[in-house]
């Protein structure tokens, strides 16, 4: 069968899905593309671009004195809980917003306008009513995440074929039924965006939220890096913020092929 | 009696460009508990917009809808609904599709189970229980959405073209356990073709409706004996009326 | 007016000016402007107002600015090379470390232990440093909260510090919330000995190509600044005029800084207690980490230009 | 007619079809309780919160004097410009990564990485790289678009039903005209999800890019304002890049509604 | 002379849980030019299948497919395809779908519209030209679907139970219709319908597939002269090949 299979006219001149092996080295091919151009631009004398070198060797010596561990993890657990507070928030606000046109006409106003207004500026306000612990913090990831979240779910809710949910409403369905077994798996994709935003938004926000008297944390590591204008530390807090982004990012794509199996797919 | 279902006086209109285009022109109907009512006419003569009015998903322009006897408020798990375009869940396999009725009727899981094994085989897919929609082909598809409806067992059966991508044989073998059914638990059934011969072979009454506007033609009456076999269909007066019902549906004046 | 314009050439010579919309930043430009003191040496500015100090030193990197101001907190990118300061500017005496009332802390001693806000790396955080060294404490020895300078207001309005390190006007913002508040220690208790003078910062490449457009640069902000040392009430309302800022809003800007008048300076400077200003800044910023040695600073200040342009 | 309408029985309980009269009042409604929410926060001597009343009179200063305008103007450049470059060139790429793997293995790692990457972090770069006009502080704000939207044009190539393209593929179409005529009206709602992300994503950026020397602009004197704790300021710019925001958003709406049109929905 | 469409020792299998399910196994078939070929057999045989890899748009596991004797490389437009599903697009009205085909071809406006209003006249919906397809009637879409393939004029048609969601006059309008044109400008075309009398009254040959595993049972000649009229249709010989096409779809040996 394989090696029949081999011989088989190519009847479709595209294939578009990817063979893993290939995308890999695809991926590392980009990246190794990446650092040259990086390389590069260091080298070429654009005064004030740290190379890869001296990031490589900044890193080391951060890993080595154990700060950044600490700040990964410290920044980790505040990414983490408000990305997951915000985004699983969503999913019933967004639900609430598409279904109910009352719940929608009240709340719409309330995240488009701030969606709008930048971290930073909630941070007075997160202060002045939660202290300057680690909830503002969390809140403001938090905030990020859910805004960015909301958008999508809530068109994601919109967009469920209705024939759906006339199929579930006729087999007897409550509201709350055709929400969980209906909204929620049939706008999966638009929930999965909603999350991938949410998850870029909650990182992006992790300076922000570290300016509330952090004490560790990627993003307070650079904001101090940056008072001293310590590029290859700037670089290091980037990277790993990327690296970070990306794995969190990877492992929420493998959670969306599980649940969206059902999919007619390229 | 109160009749089971009762159209008064529907008519439904849908926003189009340039006016209303009249979908359903005062429509009167009484179905009867335990009739079996087919539904003919020309493609887009409005059969399935009053199914989907009956099954309380459309609501009429003006005039009632009336389950026995009170008025029709929204859908419910007492009329169970084959739609034309099947509506399956494409992220359940045909098992859970099959058994999400039941699961809202809170039976206890071996009953559901049970229940949801029954009408799987019945449609003849139990090889196929656990694939998804998207593996099926268009008549398994079908059948996955007759089996979802036949599982929670509902009082009154809206059927819109349930065998319309079955072959030849599926769709007698379907037919007959319908009736089956039918005849034994005596549920009452609204079912929808565009097949002639169905529409005689299974129903007390065919309704045929004519287009633009979408309205009832005639009500014919079938009056051949259940159960209908093989025989009944052979015999004259299962061609006369279906002859009849051909002509009216299909020599039809136009509309007054 | 050509007169003062060396070469007599009727083109005036472009220099790009970045600053930061305050009092200190802005009063000598909002000075020279209403005097026309651009025009008069021969120049054609092109103001461009930043938010803070290390930006316009990348930009001066970046050969986009040729010219800046900083404050005392940047100072040390000038030590460290990115920039020449040209002249120093008025000393900034507007940092406190402040307390509430009946707190129980009525000395810098009674701070151990004790929650601090603090934005890390500014002079309000050099004053506490120094301050904590004299009382014989240590940074260890209180519990240093680093938030930036809104997040101190806040956060000290809001009583969630038990102290704090800032500065005027920020506040007279807290004053606001907490009119009676404490001032332990002000910037003044250690002048003569340590000085948070800003300054004026040129690019690397213009002292070193151009220094004839630098001494006429230095020219127009002398000018300026004796003008404003002169007439400082005057000046506080200028500096509004010319950012579009409410009134009241530099009112009594000029009581929290010490504005030198040139042959004053000039003077500090050759006795060399301008340099001492800067030397102890740096050695400030070694001990925080930011640098790792102090540098001479005759390698970044160009006292000659600025006595040059002084005396001529 | 409409007389027997009133008369008819409700067949479907809920009318999830907002009456727009009603949602605007309900809107109104919200915003009004806001307001108060908000007047009852900074009557309660929450410390540092300024009241509506103070921030409108600063408004009408800032009105009066000019500065409004000039300031809005600026910014709604900046962020116009950036936020149209960034979604539209975000379809294309969206497209490309959908479409072809190859394309995908190249871009992905990038748009996954810069995604996380707070964009005061990208602002040195974007200086070194571009100076200090107004080039990279519309940069800055179109990365931030491009960014988010990327994610949702990509996912929705991906959602597209693979019976469209084979139906336009035996009509004879090319991948163009595909990608022109199937993709990009089938993934509207995920095009209209990723701009709408994609317009907060820039708004919120626009303080970070107005740190770039911007000489005017709402972030701008935002940050001014910072300087001197002046909250009323604060609060205008706040107000009215939030009020700006939702303004373009409901435009956006307004534009998804005509094109989206074919859709069912509830 | 060489076929138009032959497959050659085609199989294919899908990937389920629990080992591959074989489709389509070794099926050998030559459709010769201008030739109409219908295809019957029980649901889930492999019919769609088999069409959707002539249309270039499922490659085989094993073996070839050749159209005019060379492989056979993706979709194009010289072979019209009807979907069982009909895949209209949503977002255009029922002339700017009919019209998609025919602006690939970049005809003159004139031409295009020409051809346009005539593929949507043939099949009655005229009236609905500028209607959105969530506003038609299963039928209706069906309709719209046939006339877009229709209107491109394709060398061959594979048409997937085109007139399943018609009813029975309509239908029998279209078969002419399509009768028609075939005789005249001599298409090719596969013909998928579980109706065995239409699978007889429009077919050259009928192919009847069996299923588990997916296979061509027995190919039947059908000798009825063309044009097919009433007449053919009530003739001894009609009525001959329909049972032995509908004897071999339904009393299958099973497979060996
Ligand atoms: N949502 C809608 N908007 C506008 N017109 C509609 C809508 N739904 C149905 N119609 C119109 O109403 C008429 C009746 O439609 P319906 O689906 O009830 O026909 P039908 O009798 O079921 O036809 P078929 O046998 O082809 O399924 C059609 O002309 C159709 O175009
Ligand atoms: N993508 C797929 N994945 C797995 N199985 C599939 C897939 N597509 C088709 N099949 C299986 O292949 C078999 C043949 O399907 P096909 O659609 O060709 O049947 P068909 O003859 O057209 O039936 P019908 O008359 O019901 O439309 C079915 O058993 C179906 O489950
Ligand atoms: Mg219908
Ligand atoms: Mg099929």
């Amino acid at each position: 069968m394989t090696a029949a299979t081999v011989t088989e006219p190519s009847a479709s001149p595209r294939r578009r899905r990817p063979r893993p092996g290939r995308t890999v080295v695809l991926n590392v091919a980009a990246v190794i593309a990446g650092l040259a151009v990086w390389t590069g631009l260091s080298v070429s004398g654009i005064t004030g671009l740290t190379g890869p070198v001296e990031v490589v060797r900044r890193g080391a010596e951060l890993i080595a004195d154990g700060t950044l561990v600490t700040d990964v993890l410290a920044s980790l657990r505040r990414v983490f809980t408000g990305f997951v507070l915000g985004t699983v928030l969503a999913i019933p606000v967004g639900f609430l917003m598409g279904w109910y046109a009352t719940a929608r006409a009240l709340i719409e106003p309330y995240v488009q306008f701030f969606r709008t207004i930048p971290p930073l500026a909630i941070i007075p306000l997160a202060i002045l009513l939660m202290g300057i612990g680690e909830t503002p913090k969390v809140f403001v990831i938090f905030l990020a995440a859910f805004l960015s979240s909301v958008v999508s779910t809530f068109q994601g809710v919109l967009d469920v074929d209705r024939t759906l949910i006339n199929a579930a409403r006729v087999l007897g369905a409550s509201d709350r039924t055709i929400f969980m077994k209906v909204v929620v798996p049939a706008s999966t994709p638009f929930i999965i965006v909603g999350m991938r935003i949410g998850l870029g938004a909650a990182w992006g926000t992790l300076v922000a939220a570290e300016l509330i008297a952090a004490q560790e944390g990627l993003g307070y590591r650079m904001q101090q890096a940056q008072l001293y204008y310590d590029l290859p530390t700037i670089f290091v807090g980037l990277i790993s913020i990327g690296v970070l982004g990306l794995v969190m990012d990877r492992l929420l794509l493998l959670a969306e092929r599980r649940l969206t199996g059902w999919q007619e797919r390229r | 009696m109160i009749p089971k279902i009762s159209f008064r006086n529907v008519s439904k209109s849908f926003p189009l460009k340039g006016g209303d285009f009249l979908a359903l022109d005062r429509v009167d109907l009484d179905i009867a508990d335990r009739e079996f009512v087919t539904v003919v006419g020309p493609s887009g003569c409005g059969k399935s917009t009053l199914m989907s009015m009956a099954a309380g998903l459309t609501e009429p322009g003006t005039g009632d809808i009336l389950l026995d006897g009170a008025p029709v408020a929204g859908p419910g798990p007492d009329r169970g609904v084959i739609f034309q375009q099947y509506a399956l869940f494409p992220w359940l396999s045909v098992r859970k599709n099959v058994e999400f009725g039941l699961k809202l009727m809170n039976l206890p899981p071996d009953e559901r189970k049970r229940r949801a094994e029954h009408a799987i085989e019945l449609v003849g897919l139990s090889d196929f229980a656990d694939a998804l929609p998207k593996t099926l082909s268009g008549g398994m598809k079908q059948r996955c959405a007759i089996a979802r409806a036949y599982a929670v067992d509902p009082q009154v059966l809206l059927m819109d073209e349930p065998f319309g991508a079955l072959d030849a044989l599926t769709r007698v073998q379907l037919q007959d356990q319908l009736l089956d059914t039918w005849s034994r638990e005596r549920r009452t059934v609204m079912f929808i073709t565009h097949d002639v011969d169905e529409a005689v072979y299974l129903a007390n009454r065919v309704v045929v409706m004519a287009a633009r506007p979408g309205r009832i033609h005639r009500v014919i009456d079938v009056d051949l004996p259940y159960p209908r076999t093989e025989e009944v269909r052979l015999s004259p007066e299962f061609s006369r009326i279906r002859n009849e019902v051909w002509h009216s549906v299909y020599h039809q004046a136009p509309a007054a | 007016g050509s007169s003062d314009s060396g070469g007599g050439a009727a083109e005036p010579k472009k220099v790009r000016f970045g600053y930061i919309a305050d009092f200190s930043g802005a009063a000598v430009l909002a000075a020279a402007d209403k005097q026309g003191l651009w025009a008069k040496n021969g120049l054609e500015p092109e103001l461009k107002v930043f938010t803070n100090g290390p930006l316009q030193i990348q930009a001066l990197g970046a050969g986009d600015l040729d010219f800046g101001y900083i404050g005392s907190g940047a100072t040390w990118l000038a030590a460290s090379g990115k920039a020449k300061i040209v002249a120093p500017n008025m000393l900034g005496q507007a940092d406190r470390v402040i307390t509430y009332p009946g707190s129980g802390i009525s000395s810098i001693a009674d701070l151990k232990g004790k929650k601090i806000g603090v934005p890390e790396g500014t002079s309000g955080d050099m004053i506490l440093e120094l301050a904590l060294k004299e009382a014989g404490l240590s940074g260890k020895d209180v519990q240093k909260v680093n938030m930036d300078a809104s997040t101190v207001v806040t956060a000290f309005s809001g009583k969630q510090v038990d102290a704090a390190a800032i500065w005027y006007p920020l506040i007279d913002t807290i004053k606001k919330n907490v009119p009676d508040l404490v001032e332990l220690t002000k910037s003044e208790d250690f002048y003569p000995r340590l000085s948070f003078p800003s300054s004026f910062v040129a690019r690397n490449e213009i002292v070193t190509e151009d220094a004839d457009t630098v001494s006429k640069v230095l020219k127009v902000l002398q000018q300026g600044n004796d003008w404003v040392a002169a007439n400082t009430t005057e000046a506080e309302a200028l500096t509004a005029t010319f950012l579009k800022a409410p009134a009241e809003q530099f009112k009594g800007s000029s009581a929290v800084t010490k504005i030198l008048p040139t042959s004053e300076l000039k003077g500090l400077m050759a006795d060399g207690s301008v340099s001492g200003w800067y030397k102890g800044l740096a050695d400030l910023f070694v001990t925080m980490g930011k640098l790792t040695e102090s540098p001479d600073p005759a390698t970044y200040i160009t006292t000659d230009l600025y006595t040059a342009a002084a005396g001529g």
